[in-house]
């Protein structure tokens, strides 16, 4: 038993360490996707939203979270997860207020450490799509939302024996509860603060191409990284079959979706773009990111060659429907995050690394399975979406959200910061980089 | 011949070009310039300590014209380029003797 | 014997996520070293490499290469890994067709996810060789067939039961296996390739400077953190006297190479410079790769000295015998592939750290074991040089392997991809950036 | 007990594998924070001291800090790490001469590579310090004494049994052992070298900004990722409680720190700078160190919230005071591995982890462990300042130690490595990048 | 003396330098620009949206030269530059009023 | 008007930007160019070879000022530019034949 909390504990926070990681991952992708003149200010942004989360989640959102309480909410032991626990005891040997969160025989500060670094990637995906025009002041503000109330009620919902777990629905590692709720997030503050300035101009779409692709290759390796420890270390023990399982499920649906991004790109676009590349890593990923204790290797594949045809169709679509999102976020974190959360319901083959799902669709268990999910997903839009909407219209009245038109022409870094990321090189000139560019 | 010389705000680029395509210009050069005039300068802060970058960007683009066009392109980029504040920049006309196209061997004004 | 297995899952999932992880050391050091204007191709090679691997392995190079079989391939249970097989159960217990690497008592995907990202490797080595004039689509495919039929069959030939394995040769973590065979697959491609336009002209060598130094330090301190993966948890279990050896030979080596490479480039050269420094480190891990486990400290420290050397002067050699290199891969992967398998027959220790090679040649074993080595390299050099040179001939018949002139001068971004790496960057421009430069 | 060795090996080796990664983590951030002209010296100063250090600590370094000896220094064992030794085994049944690290039961080379790359990191923050004007091969040379006998002595003191651990001092994680040490021997060496040309100019501080942010980030992501083997490794064995409690406590004062060195620069200097940020984090990260297994998460939150502030106002007292660091390591690791080191004297907790240290000031243990520390700090500077000045002076009577004025204006990358590090990039030329500036 | 200013391809820097070496051309300057003629633009994408940039690299080439020697350099210019496609570029020729040796403060044409 | 052209060493742009302010130049373009000239390049190496950049870096600058200023402020920049070894730059004077405002459409000397 002694072993098996040691060995457990030491997978949970090598495994959230790898998750922490990916805070540097989702820095290098946004910056290397944004312009020059605003890369300070999202390297601050994506430094700022852990530190920020760290607190947040600490203060109130893991008692909200795991906090005994009704179905909606936590209720005991709200702040600085400072209620009774005798961790790592579990099941019946159990005795405090984290009751949901007593399946797994780790230590208390164990189980915050790995569920505050999913509370941070929730956080962080706003991050990227609000690029380019947010006040840097209003975003930190909208992270303590996002880390105290938001997120929190969410994972409540589904993995703090809310409701949603109580109807049956399932989220292995977080395509709803991490994602989809970073999604929803972020197209609520998109659709507050407008598109970029020059982006969408007499009924033309003016690509804004990134400044640095190194990076943002960067990046997606770190997340690729990463998320070997936010999928595999989901079990939050170290159960060999089910780990092995995992890991390979998990590689195996980002291997499927980088060549089917890649293909269809090369298909629709004339040539391979990298950027289509490296979101449909990152779409295969979070498609995988709820199904992947409950699928087959072979279904893995389907799911992530799916993924990365969705996440071409919706980079353009987003842009047809005029909602600029610089970093293709809710194209990877929205979109695949429903289409990941629905998965369950299709391809879940009962027990497959023994939890007890119930098969889906298409292995003769009906629709019974995916209605539960699709019920998550459905009530996840409804509240995230409405309390972000609601967070950025207080922010919006009261700090303004939205930086100054001149600032955002001369770029956030000098605007915000007063900082410029690459003092020394010559750059094409602010406001120039897409103006000389005209669509063909 | 005439060389215009534009000193222009980065931002004014986009439009400057699009109203030399209407005045029918065959050709322009652009480089990027910093300036120092009126217009004062940007503070920036590094670890504790501010500074001014007294130069500011600007646009030099450089166009060969014959000699009754100046007027008319010089008054087309002044549309263009205004915003009436300090720092819009200048136009400068020098006078060019000969032009060459490399491609053909051309020289005086057919080779614009 | 339940927490054996868990803690060996554990290390073999860890390690395999360091070694996964060396796929960004890999894009970083290549795109660093080579041209701005190739970079975006070079970061999408060396991205949709590990992805074509992950599925090309688990489709076919899997089987073909732990299936068991006769001395040459393997026969059974060759697609998607799909065989009989009751893993973790080792020994005796076993049941299945994969019972050459049944010695390790970790679940299938467990085994299978650690030998995938080997794979992964050998396959990205290519990329570096080739880099600035390679046809994406050609690359794609080459990587299919390395990873699908070239790798695995060296693969059996030492690691699954083959003849090789039988007649006495060691290569604990593949200095052979991955790193000659990569270096064989790359060679035959640059023969096939040829030099990029302007690297030997008029009798000159004209250096191509890389864009990117601070990259390619990065990308290396990638691969030496990633290197604690590949040789440490080749053991694919956690023995603590062998992993904690073989941490410190693995990094022994390392440093001794990093030594002796900037000493002898100083001395060569005048200057230290940091190219030679970085490719002498992973000289030195490619070199150390074979014997880390059946050397004491002492010899890491001597093999790494010598590693260190080799690579400079087989970068400068290659450039001799006018085989263009651009990253310096043949002389890291290849030459010093070939060095570390034969120090395995000088320095080797019997049961250094368990294993029973015997001794070599410095230790009173005699030239046995080293003539079994070097019965290794040849047939390795023999089987991997000509069906890699088959195969870049059937490419070069089809699709062709070599972009155009025309866009090997404006730079490989443009014309395979549609893209620039940094857009907003002022660059010397494409072709310039070598042509003002003469020898002195 | 054979699986705890497994487990506790495993442990040490991982989160050794993360520290070593620090070592990435430290040249972005030097690089970041230099200018483009020197920017391959210093990518070379930080990849070579690794190398460096695994030499010197291995052939003298480890004996003379763990071998059995007096008060002061090792004797036994000095060389090679190749003194008796029967580990794993511990506490009686330990038979060799490095006992005073024979409470952890791992292999000695476990030992050996753990103890290491703390040792590189000592060596490593002195690099940052004398950069951009420091002869490359005097670093070299200074590397290998650090490494050999000032970090040792130190080690020995504190870790090796010598008089301070018997004095009762603490340090879990080296605050003192690693960053103090690192601090003051960059003192020494930044007051023998004098400022960078230019920097104080007719009573003005001439601010030269780092040539890129985005690396400088990514640097400091990384060195927190390492962070989390840094202190929850200090362990040395897989104790759940204790590496869980001191993952949380080693997060939460970064993250206190982030938040209050941004909001004290955001109200000193007017907007939030994010070189100052990301300073934050580290200060808050080194001054956890010390204390980070012996006080409370809420204790961590007030640590790091002073670590910020701290770091801020001593990054601006250095300059007012004329000492140019470069990129703030005096105030991140000096001034707060000084404050981490008193932390454990305030805000102790006694066996909060298992560990009796007994109480801090503030938890009723009076000033008795407060004045303990102050020795420490004390001793330490004593030490380290003198040793290190006199190896200083040694260098600069013999090899010199600063680069020629001309060098220094033109680059040390062209003087000292022939390399540029951006060749392709068209830059603001040098000695230009802060000659166009003025302060306002 | 006279400004010789040549725009030429990039990729025919080295061949330009070279022939000025052999005629002996005593300095240059070298800038980058940006250039627009007949001559079309690339197509680039960025996720999903192609555009083009019509704006192409060019090199700008300035010599001073003594009078007598403005045909026999933009002949080698003209030589070195050509491909016969659009877009090889222009040569515009300047009067220049003094130059200047700053080392020495010599004027005229021994400064060259 | 005349347009005065200074090539100069990177460094001495600091000392010359310091004498152009007292001696009440208006205003300057600077560009970043790559020169030529009687000076040696630098030796630069790439892993194993040796190759020398001949083309070094230089700071262009332009001022155009009123006819009377020209001897003026030459002098000034040659006193601030000047180390006295190979290298030190040229300075080249132009007419100008005109110069326009654009934040006013000033012409001739009060464009200045
Ligand atoms: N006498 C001059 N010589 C060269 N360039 C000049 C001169 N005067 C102005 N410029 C250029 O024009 C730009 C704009 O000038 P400025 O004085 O700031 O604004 P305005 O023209 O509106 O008064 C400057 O940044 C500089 O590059
Ligand atoms: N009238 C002009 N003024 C300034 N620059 C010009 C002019 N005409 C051409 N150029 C420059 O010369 C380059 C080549 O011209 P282009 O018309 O494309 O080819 P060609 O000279 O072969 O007809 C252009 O990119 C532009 O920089
Ligand atoms: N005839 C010329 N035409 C254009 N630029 C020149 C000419 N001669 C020199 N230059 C420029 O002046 C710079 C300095 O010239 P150089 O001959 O090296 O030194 P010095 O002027 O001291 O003899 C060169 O790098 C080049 O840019």
């Amino acid at each position: 038993m002694e072993f098996k909390v040691a060995l457990d504990t030491m997978w949970v926070l090598v495994t959230a360490m790898l998750v922490f990681f990916m805070n540097l991952g989702f820095a290098m992708v946004e910056a290397g996707f944004a312009r020059m003149k605003n890369c300070v200010n999202i390297l601050s942004k994506n430094f700022i939203v852990f530190a920020v989360s760290s607190l947040g989640f600490l203060v109130l959102g893991w008692g909200l979270m795991f906090g005994d309480g009704n179905a909606f909410v936590g209720l005991k032991g709200l702040f600085f997860a400072g209620g009774l626990d005798n961790s790592p005891a579990t099941g019946l040997a159990y005795q405090g207020v984290y009751s949901a969160i007593s399946w797994t025989g780790v230590p208390l500060w164990a189980k915050f450490f790995f569920q505050l670094v999913f509370c941070g990637t929730a956080a962080t995906i706003v991050s990227g799509v609000v690029a380019e025009r947010i006040k840097y002041k209003s975003f930190i503000f909208f992270t303590f939302a996002m880390t105290m109330f938001i997120y929190p009620v969410i994972g409540h919902w589904i993995w703090g024996g809310g409701w949603l777990a109580q109807k049956g629905m399932f989220d292995f590692a977080g395509s709803t509860v991490v994602h989809s709720v970073g999604g929803w997030a972020a197209l609520s503050g998109v659709l507050m603060l407008g598109p970029r300035f020059g982006k969408y101009h007499n009924g033309n779409i003016n690509p804004i191409p990134g400044h640095n692709l190194s990076l943002a290759t960067l990046g997606t390796f770190v997340l690729w990284f990463g998320w070997f420890g936010f999928n595999p270390g989901s079990t939050m023990a170290a159960d060999p079959l089910a780990i092995s399982h995992i890991a390979v499920t998990t590689n195996t649906a980002a291997a499927a979706a980088v060549m089917s991004s890649t293909i269809i790109s090369w298909m629709l676009l004339g040539k391979p773009d990298l950027g289509m590349t490296l979101n449909g890593c990152l779409a295969g990923l979070v498609a995988i990111n709820a199904p992947c204790a409950f699928v087959s290797v072979g279904s893995a594949i389907l799911i992530g060659l799916i993924a990365g045809i969705l996440v071409v169709l919706a980079v353009i679509g987003f842009d047809r429907i005029r909602i600029d999102d610089p970093v293709g976020a809710l194209s990877v974190h929205l979109v695949n995050g429903i289409f990941g959360t629905l998965c369950i319901g299709i391809f879940a083959q009962d027990k497959i690394t023994g939890v007890a799902t119930g098969n889906g669709l298409l292995f003769g268990g009906g629709a019974k399975l995916l209605l539960a999910q699709l019920t998550g997903v459905v009530s996840t839009a409804a509240y995230t979406f409405i309390v972000s909407l609601l967070t950025w219209a207080v922010l919006k009245a009261t700090l303004g959200i939205r930086v100054s038109l001149q600032e955002e022409i001369e770029g956030l870094d000098i605007g915000e910061h007063g900082n410029s990321a690459y003092p020394e090189f010559l750059g094409r000139k602010p406001g120039y980089s897409f103006l000389g560019t005209k669509n063909s | 011949m005439k060389k215009i010389e534009a000193i222009i705000r980065p931002e004014k680029l986009d439009g400057v070009r699009r109203v030399l395509e209407s005045a029918h210009c065959a050709g322009l050069m652009i480089s990027e310039i910093e300036g120092h005039g009126k217009q004062k300068g940007v503070v920036q802060q590094w670890r504790g300590e501010k500074y001014k970058v007294e130069l500011l960007p600007k646009i030099k683009i450089e166009i060969i014209v014959r000699d009754q066009d100046v007027e008319r392109i010089a008054e087309a980029i002044i549309g263009a380029a205004k915003t009436g504040e300090v720092g819009d920049g200048k136009i400068f006309i020098y006078h060019v003797e000969n032009a060459i196209r490399i491609r053909t061997g051309e020289r005086g004004e057919v080779a614009l």
